[in-house]
């Protein structure tokens, strides 16, 4: 039980991170549908953002908003840091719109080849 | 074979690099010196209660440009990538097939779901509004309201399949947003410290709605610029669905 | 009271968030396999507020909530055979 | 060492939100079909916003709450989409 309290809580995040990166790795290098190739890069980049935001995490800290609770004095001494949430904050946003061109390319080639297997889309291929 | 045992190669080279940067990670106890900086002088200097978003809108605001230019890039890229041939010939077969799909799509959403558009899309819409102009004293922002506004696009969607949205709408509003944004970096460069700069308005009371300078204002044109881009972006794939080969617009 | 819940609590959404990846790309069903995904946002939302980053799980409350699934839907809905699914309807 | 009237609540509450999370992961890997699953994504909505709720009142921050509201209001759309797309209304 000691072990366990002074266990960091931004380890276990980072270490799930990490193997959410590889998951969705995997599930990209493996799967042969692009659609669910999406899939594992969606999960890859939720991943790489738990894993930025737990670098900023310092132990006790709470947000970086200042009101009735965290004093404009000693605010120094109680959040956490607030450059990677606003790194994080913009990846997200994009990643939708990288999703959604993606998907784009995806409705597109199966307007074309009539297929989504990229076993199939073989002639470019090199 | 061999394809899978590269790939389980590269994850596990992958892991090692990976465990190498968990084995040396110790919790940070005090922040970094750029973060200090922020957290010290980011209240007087700036007036916003809300650090990520001084950091975001005018400590990095030139990233956040940047941001907003490759939204719109994306956005223009699946409005690119989805559109429709006009002069497309087909032959009769497929375009029997396709006047059946077509009639099949559009199965119409219950009475309860219509009803429940009209109470709870003015509040989506509402809600949005309020995150994105209180970015500077509660959790929230242009990004977040925008996102919002584009969920509430979407539940008119679901609900009423058929609903026009007007392209023109968004390109103007669009374009307007960006425009202003844009305008309003310049004049934080003629009237005070350097691009983006929002002390050209005199913030006011710290704390109030309107107080930290220009953050409002700034966030209000990137909430109206996400959201309606990413409407356009569920537009775009709505009428791809839709309709192959009826008139174009 | 020196369980620490808060400890307890992270563990418990990690392991969620890393059987949502799993399924994700495990599962043979794409629509299973996109719920499955939303199910790895939505706890990743719970752990950015544990972390103290509000603004942040905001974010992904609200792009994750509802507009990732629905540009996949529309993109497996066009993608879909369409003689299998007539088919399917008749 | 005196245990308040509040504490007793805020544990038990942890204890059926943490029974809650786990029931909700089991159905979700072992659901045989589309739609039990996404009612299992339903009912870790519904938690995860009194999970949030429970983090702002341990924390001290009723900024928090926010995020809750955000779920609250939005959270329905992901069901809606899958529904409409089950019954080929998108």
């Amino acid at each position: 039980m000691n072990t366990l309290i002074n266990f960091p809580i931004s380890l276990i995040v980072l270490c799930s991170g990490f193997i959410l990166i590889l998951l969705g790795l995997w599930g990209m290098l493996t799967q042969r549908h692009l659609i669910r190739i999406i899939i594992g890069f969606s999960l890859m980049d939720t991943g790489i953002h738990m894993v930025m935001v737990s670098i900023g995490y310092v132990t006790g800290g709470t947000a970086p908003i200042i009101n009735n609770a965290v004093l404009m004095s000693e605010a120094s001494n109680l959040v956490v840091d607030p450059v990677p949430s606003a790194l994080v904050l913009t990846a997200i946003v994009i990643g939708l719109g990288v999703t959604a061109v993606m998907l784009s390319f995806a409705v597109r080639i199966y307007k074309t080849h009539k297929t989504l297997m990229i076993d199939k889309l073989t002639e470019s291929k090199w | 074979m061999i394809k899978r045992i590269f790939i389980f190669m590269m994850l596990g080279l992958m892991a090692i690099i990976f465990f190498n940067l968990v084995a040396n990670y110790t919790e940070n106890t005090s922040l970094s010196k750029l973060a200090q900086y922020y957290v010290e002088n980011g209240p007087q200097e700036i007036g916003a209660a809300n650090l990520v978003t001084a950091v975001v809108v005018t400590y990095r605001g030139l990233d956040t440009l940047g941001e907003v230019t490759v939204l719109f890039i994306s956005a223009a890229g699946v409005g690119l990538l989805l559109r429709r041939k006009k002069g497309k010939q087909n032959n009769n077969q497929q375009q029997n097939k396709s006047v059946k799909e077509v009639a099949n799509i559009h199965k119409s959403s219950s009475e309860i779901v219509e009803t429940a558009t009209e109470l709870l899309l003015p509040m989506i819409i509402l809600f949005g509004v309020y995150v994105f102009l209180n970015g500077h004293l509660s959790p929230g922002g242009g990004f977040q309201g925008g996102a919002i506004i584009a969920s509430g696009t979407m539940f008119l969607l679901l609900a009423l399949p058929e609903s026009h949205i007007s392209r023109l709408l968004i390109a103007i509003t669009e374009s307007l947003s960006g425009f202003s944004y844009v305008i309003i970096g310049v004049l934080g460069m003629v009237m005070a410290g350097g691009f983006l700069d929002n002390r050209f308005i005199s913030s006011g009371t710290y704390g109030n709605l309107f107080s930290a300078g220009a953050i409002p204002l700034i966030y209000t044109f990137i909430g109206l610029k996400v959201g309606f881009e990413l409407s356009a972006v569920l537009d775009r794939f709505r009428k791809e669905i839709n309709n192959e080969e009826d008139d174009p617009v | 009271m020196s369980i620490p819940v808060l400890t307890l609590l992270t563990i418990v959404l990690c392991g969620g968030i890393l059987v949502g990846g799993l399924l994700a790309v495990l599962l043979d069903n794409m629509l299973s396999a996109v719920i499955s995904a939303g199910l790895a946002s939505l706890f990743a939302s719970v752990v950015y507020v544990v972390l103290a980053a509000p603004d942040v799980a905001m974010t992904e409350a609200s792009i994750g909530s509802g507009l990732t699934t629905m540009i996949f839907l529309y993109a497996i809905r066009k993608t879909q055979d369409k003689n299998a699914s007539s088919v399917e309807e008749e | 060492m005196t245990i308040s009237f509040t504490d007793i609540t805020v544990i038990i509450c942890a204890v059926l939100i943490f029974f809650s999370i786990v029931f909700g992961i089991i159905r979700l890997v072992i659901g045989p079909d589309t739609v039990d699953r996404v009612v299992a994504i339903d009912l870790l909505t519904v938690v995860t916003i009194a999970l949030i709720t429970l983090l702002a009142h341990q924390a001290g921050r009723y900024i928090y709450l926010d995020v809750a509201l955000v779920y609250g209001l939005l959270s329905f759309l992901g069901v809606l989409a899958v529904a409409r797309f089950l019954e080929k209304g998108i």
